[in-house]
């Protein structure tokens, strides 16, 4: 059953005379290839093979070796690794071509083989597209109803639709906006609760009373800052002190209460006022403060 | 229907806004107001003889088919006409991160997206894709997020393990940048 | 035409793509599969009485209405509605290999097209023509690539059984192991 690739591709010829192809959703990588009007080397291989006429099972692969390169020369794809490769591989085939056979050797692994089973393999895949495109013509020749558009403010209990693709998509955006490729080596400064707590609760062990200053050095950053504070409120939280403020905006003192009366289920009626206004619904990390 | 009464009717249903005398006129070019508005008429009529569920409507300078009021709230209902909200691109980074970082706060999700998380999470939330799994050990004890069933559902997913890794997706979805490669003769 | 029968073409016109049968059977809780169906044909024969510029097509798995071919010429004329760009080969060539041997990876469809597929498989998959139905059991779990809804409606086929079968095309292919090849006389 030798096909002969002439008849398999003159209608391709035609169809592709009267729909010609336009690069419409070409991305640049595959701009030259687009302008060419040959989608791959492959393609332009059977366009070759149909000019000379050639059979498919019997490419005399020197000429097309030779016609392949100069054509790639004069539509400047030899820049393209994909049609250098071609090149490369029908050379190859070619020397392979030209060593002595083995005299009387029954089998031979004919170096073409594979070239063949590709060329086969693609011009099936050409067919199916024919089919494609006729299916998509007439497709394209009946509107749907346009839709509506869409109402100013979507609801967020309708249907959803999001293909696996976007998401996926969205996982590429997300690394790639990150400063490394490592999502988990993004770590934000924490505050360090615990150990302020550790610092003034050595500090009050020592002294009954000590101020902010004490705590907190002059330069200190603004999470440093953050983290005595935070650390103060949960003192005062557990009872194990008590912050005094004379007058608006005056030095804070902190006076340390017995340690260790505290209690975690403690309300926070026991909260000078001090720290009543900065309390929250939510309860503070206990676990630095038990350590 | 007369020809022009169909090619209105096409051109009305392709249409999804309303459409002006002017743009009519272009369909046919020996078309005169007068025949347009006859053939109006009569595609008017045609649906209104009782058995259609849709109709010739006047609206905002022009017609328009709009279906009738009483199959609206079965329309709704069987949400035909709702066409499924595609999620934002800001909605899927975020679906991404809690996918793949759960459980994950608010604040890391913020520090990585670099933009505010709130109303997206709402809106997640609301929408089932995720549901808060638990609470952070951190100060202030944060509220975590993680993925639902419906999360796996949509994405026709078994489990979480069916994602793709991180590191594959470099592979799967970035198109090969530096293709093709110009490859100088030795 | 029957009430059941003006639901459907209300639902069908709301809905720009096509409805498959569930969804037509949530409009009317009375209804059934065969009463869904006979309405069907009923507006479908309504539509087909020469008077019309519309028509119900079958399409992905469900129903639909699209104009009449022979009115595209003067609607895009008109600029009421415009035809949406023709699909590169490259493009078709892509989604044909994808449609007739999905689930695939994307080397294996570079493999057949002797190309990097990239740019062309991230195009299609923001078309949505294609999206993500897996991962391959082999090395580095590859993503599995295949056809969606929306890629039947494209072609206008109703399901991908539709499409020829790999034996009924010209080219006989081979299985994808090393197939003997004859080989002529030297």
């Amino acid at each position: 059953m030798a096909t002969h690739l002439a008849d398999v591709a003159d209608s391709r010829d035609g169809r592709e005379r009267a729909s010609p192809r336009p690069p419409n959703d070409a991305p640049p990588a595959s701009f030259v290839v687009e302008l060419a009007h040959f989608s791959g080397p492959l393609d332009l291989l059977l366009t070759l093979l149909r000019e000379e006429q050639i059979d498919i099972y019997d490419i005399p692969i020197a000429r097309i070796a030779e016609q392949f390169l100069l054509r790639i020369r004069t539509l400047r794809l030899d820049e393209a690794a994909e049609y250098l490769e071609m090149a490369a591989r029908l050379l190859r085939i070619k020397a392979q071509m030209l060593l002595p056979r083995r005299e009387g050797a029954e089998a031979w692994d004919d170096p073409r083989a594979e070239l063949v089973r590709r060329l086969l393999e693609y011009q099936q895949v050409r067919e199916v597209v024919d089919v494609l495109e006729f299916r998509a013509e007439g497709r394209r020749n009946r509107f749907a109803r346009t839709p509506l558009p869409a109402p100013a403010r979507p609801s967020s209990s309708g249907p959803v639709s999001a293909a696996m693709a976007d998401l996926l998509a969205a996982v590429d955006r997300l690394l790639r906006a990150c400063r490394g490729p490592d999502v988990h080596s993004i770590v934000p400064r924490a505050l360090d609760v615990a150990g302020a707590l550790i610092a003034a609760r050595a500090l009050l062990a020592r002294r009954a009373q000590i101020r902010w200053r004490d705590l907190v050095r002059p330069s200190a950053e603004p999470w440093e800052i953050l983290s005595v504070l935070l650390a103060v409120l949960e003192l005062a939280r557990l009872g194990e002190c008590v912050l005094r403020q004379s007058i608006p905006f005056g030095a804070v003192d902190i006076v340390g209460l017995d340690a260790g009366l505290g209690t975690l289920d403690e309300t926070t009626d026991s909260v000078t006022p001090a720290m009543s206004s900065l309390d929250s619904p939510t309860r503070y990390d206990t676990a630095g403060a038990a350590a | 229907m007369t020809p022009l009464a169909q090619l209105l009717e096409a051109a009305l249903f392709a249409s999804g806004m309303p459409i002006g005398l002017d743009a009519l006129l272009a369909l046919d070019l020996e078309a005169t107001p007068d025949l347009v508005l006859a053939a109006l008429a009569e595609l008017r009529a045609r649906y209104d003889d009782g058995e259609h569920g849709i109709e010739v409507v006047e609206a905002a300078g022009g017609w328009q088919i709009l279906t009738r009021p009483e199959y609206t709230a079965a329309i709704e209902r069987a949400q035909i006409a709702s066409r499924p909200h595609r999620l934002s691109a800001a909605a899927l980074e975020t679906l991404a991160l809690i996918a793949y970082r759960q459980p994950i706060t608010r604040a890391d999700i913020e520090e990585i997206r670099g933009v505010s998380a709130g109303s997206i999470l709402k809106s997640l939330l609301e929408r089932g894709l995720v549901d808060v799994v638990g609470k952070a050990e951190a100060l202030g004890r944060p509220l975590l997020y993680g993925t639902t069933p419906t999360f796996l559902e949509h994405f026709a997913l078994r489990h979480l393990g069916e994602l793709p890794r991180a590191d594959e997706l470099a592979v799967a979805l970035r198109p090969a940048t530096a293709a093709p490669v110009p490859v100088s003769a030795p």
